[in-house]
């Protein structure tokens, strides 16, 4: 059923709120660029618990959930904290410690199961993996063409979020979402999912978005919520509002308890709240 | 009262009271009737739905209501397009709540023949297509059709071709309305100046008619709303449907 | 291979003269909307034979055609001159007559079948279709889920056309192009034919691209060359910038020979040769 | 000559001598070497080429080179968004050229691991995995990784987890460039100031050397290219690597 007309907008608090424990999140962006961190971080404050993490290239929001004991299975791509920090440490650690199940995937197979969820149907042909060893590890099956024009494809199995949360530069009181630059994987993320929310830099006039519907990633009745909070994917960039924070992605990577605790007191959406006492 | 409410009429507000509050309703190609029954919900009720169309509008705000029911301007004063792939998506995993799909041909099962009047193979009349069909009514929570002529040649026992099964959840022609019950058609209501009998003597499929009676009339509201989206009376001229015709 | 940056506008008969007979057009638009018209009139000129055309919901353009004996096949969903014209005539009687073979689709088949080749891959599943005729008619195959979560999801073949063919609102000189309001199925056409070619209203400086990159539905390296020509969808609308000229479509439909040789001496494409020589 | 052949500045240059005219060339995240080599072909070469990237972009005119190789400002200028299903659909309908690929171990016949050191299911080292490597090594035309170290225990006679088969055209490291000759890995040439014989040391997989000899020096236009787009060494310096271990 779609969402209807209502005004939609609500804090980072109560848009975390809705997600409980245990629930699988397709995040949108990839590595440090356009991902729903304010949210992200949220979670940890209302000490979220058991979350499944759903995207191709995740980084700095896989490792600060691992850190904060918040993930219980990981279903991604490729894994790192990118610019030069090389390994999301503290998610490598917790997939050696055996803490976090880990689905391995190419970017692509998580997109072909996305897909499948999108389309409403089971499975989505890949092209390659053959050869790959991540195939057998995930009991990936080969099918034949029943047209007899190729050889064996691998599909994949539909993959179905219970959440698809993406950032957005711009939201409608209704909650339509556009995306400047490109917009990663989040389009096929919120087709997928079972519920999407949004975190938006700015809210602009609904009239913004009709002179230039083309724009929108995601229509209003699709959106059940949306937060808006300038600076929302600090310390990663937003374009083409701000780029990324390299000083506080490395105050981040500080090894000490009170290196997690000051970020995230640092965070944009930590001043919100204060604003909202 | 009866003696104003044209059989156009008639089609266009009974498609639109099939509208439910908050649900995503679809109107396509070759489908002014349901085109305007969505324009015609959304002035005569008092609930919000998602209305979006072939023409990528997502509740559009049109400045006219234009012939041909794919025509862009439906898409005007809309907040995002949302194109063909991505509203037979939305259909397929399930996210369509009611869709508005036309038909030749129907049987009492709700099944639709868009195709070919005689064998496929060596059609007499070669139909449109289904366009969505065979998609969309299988995987629509619910859908509902129109014919313009209640006949035994459009409301058939067997289809010359089955385009798309699954079952309408409701058909409206000048003299009925069928709300699918049990896996079958069956007669809601008729139009006041016709009767059970009329509509037994047209329909070539059985039905069950045991809720039957005449349809509500037109509330003052959905005069008025298809008043003011067919001011001159330009659609249901060019539609050009009778109640019967004249030697049945 | 990719096309590089060269300058790729053309006059529409050097478009059209890239396209054999025989050839597969997937045609872009919806019945009077968005169709390269211009293009489709040329190959009449040019005697065109023997085109398969694929088309979720051709009218105007699969009906010129078939006038004038330029088609073999017809893979479609949905065929009419919709408005109050109902039925596409000389395409009913191609049908009807044999002269014309037709592989009914449901629209979304189609355009799974188009979205196998643009994934890459043999075959497509697609909702729906339980019960329908045309799976058998077409030897559609079912497929059941081989991860046991579903029951049978019929697979529809890759469908990759030689053409695509497209009508934009604006094209660079690099064939960048891009269209407003809904660009129907031309994106995933544009993605599984072997080549794009492009029919523009106007040509723009490559810096207006530049400005609104996340506009453009295909870009350069994708399109082998482009025409430009104000009103070439005629006598269809192109969105914002002209609507449906319903007279001209009626006095298309009419009867006689001369009927179509004043129609296609009436299009803008027929101005541009006459100013071209 | 060779002595200002750093070994950073000697991958640079040689992955970007892996573009050809008119092909399509992507590189992808965590992917700096790549993103430069694209950006010095622009700058060093004559031809022009179809360069796009993760981060949406198509032939764009960055007005900066980002330490991240995914940072948006790498569509800066593009024309078009060409996101990330449009890229990898294009990959794998067989219209990428050369793809530039990560990787953590490589085998001789150019097969990678990006996955984990020991045992997948108990890792010594949880490496990043693979990105796109299952899907587009397989099915790109071409494509070409990287090591920064070259090691027995990175140039590997058995990979610890196979992440991508398929085979990669080329591998380029501190002391060599390697190039796929029947489906294995061939020496092509190894840096002016290594050897034959250090790069069989240095290398735990066999392969062939008859046409291999030392890489050609880096042209003026190459070495203006890249001192143009790390004119403060900054990405030399991140990059640090190193020609050989002080103690091996």
């Amino acid at each position: 059923m779609g969402i209807a007309r209502t005004a939609k907008i609500e804090s980072v608090a109560k848009l975390a709120a809705r997600i409980p424990d245990g629930a699988s999140l397709a995040l949108g962006g990839s590595f440090l660029h356009r991902g729903p961190f304010a949210l992200v971080r949220e979670l940890i404050r209302q000490q979220r618990r058991d979350l499944e993490i759903i995207k191709q290239s995740p980084g700095y929001d896989i490792d600060i959930l691992c850190r904060a004991g918040a993930v219980r299975r990981a279903r991604t791509g490729i894994v790192a904290m990118e610019g030069n920090f090389g390994l999301a440490p503290w998610y490598r650690r917790a997939i050696e410690n055996g803490d976090v199940e880990l689905e391995e995937h190419a970017c692509a197979t998580l997109t072909a199961g996305l897909r499948a969820s999108a389309f409403g149907v089971p499975f989505m042909p890949c092209g390659g993996i053959h050869g790959s060893a991540l195939a057998e590890l995930n009991g990936w099956q080969k099918l034949p063409d029943p047209y007899g024009n190729a050889g064996e494809t691998y599909v994949i199995p539909k993959i179905r979020p219970d959440f698809a949360i993406v950032l957005a530069n711009e939201v409608t009181e209704q909650g339509d979402a556009r995306v400047f630059g490109t917009s990663h994987w989040d389009r096929i993320m919120t087709r997928a999912a079972d519920r999407v929310l949004v975190v938006a830099e700015r809210q602009v006039a609904t009239d913004t978005f009709r002179e230039r519907p083309e724009l929108t990633l995601v229509p209003h009745f699709m959106v059940e919520a949306a937060a808006v909070l300038p600076n929302a994917g600090w310390p990663g960039s937003c374009w083409p509002d701000y780029e990324v924070d390299y000083p506080a992605v490395e105050a981040y990577l500080g090894r000490d308890e009170a290196a997690l605790a000051d970020h995230l007191a640092a965070a944009p959406e930590a001043r919100e709240e204060i604003a909202h006492v | 009262m009866s003696e104003s409410w044209s059989p156009f009429a008639y089609i266009v507000t009974n498609l639109a009271r099939f509208i439910r509050p908050h649900e995503v309703t679809f109107s396509g190609v070759n489908s002014s009737l349901p085109m305007l029954a969505c324009l015609l919900a959304r002035r005569a009720y008092d609930f919000d739905f998602t209305y979006i169309n072939v023409a990528g509008g997502v509740d559009p705000i049109p400045s006219s209501v234009p012939i041909s029911s794919s025509d862009p301007v439906l898409a005007e004063g809309s907040t995002a397009i949302f194109g063909n792939e991505d509203f037979y998506d939305l259909c397929t995993r399930g996210g369509m709540d009611l869709c508005f799909l036309g038909a030749a041909q129907v049987d009492g099962r709700g099944r639709t023949n868009v195709s070919a009047i005689g064998d496929w193979h060596h059609p007499k009349v070669r139909l449109p297509g289904g366009g969505g069909g065979a998609v969309m009514l299988p995987t629509a929570k619910r859908s509902v059709t129109w014919r313009t002529e209640h006949s035994r040649r459009t409301m058939v026992e067997t289809l010359d071709f089955v385009t798309a099964a699954g079952g309408m959840h409701g058909v409206v022609t000048p003299i009925a309305v069928f709300v699918k019950q049990n896996d079958r058609l069956a007669l809601a209501s008729w139009h006041p100046e016709s009767s059970l009998e009329e509509v037994r003597e047209r329909t070539a499929f059985d039905f069950e008619a045991g809720q039957a009676r005449p349809t509500e009339s037109p509330t003052q509201r959905e005069i008025e709303a298809l008043a003011a989206l067919d001011p001159e009376r330009r659609f249901e001229t060019d539609a050009a449907i009778v109640l019967r015709k004249e030697a049945v």
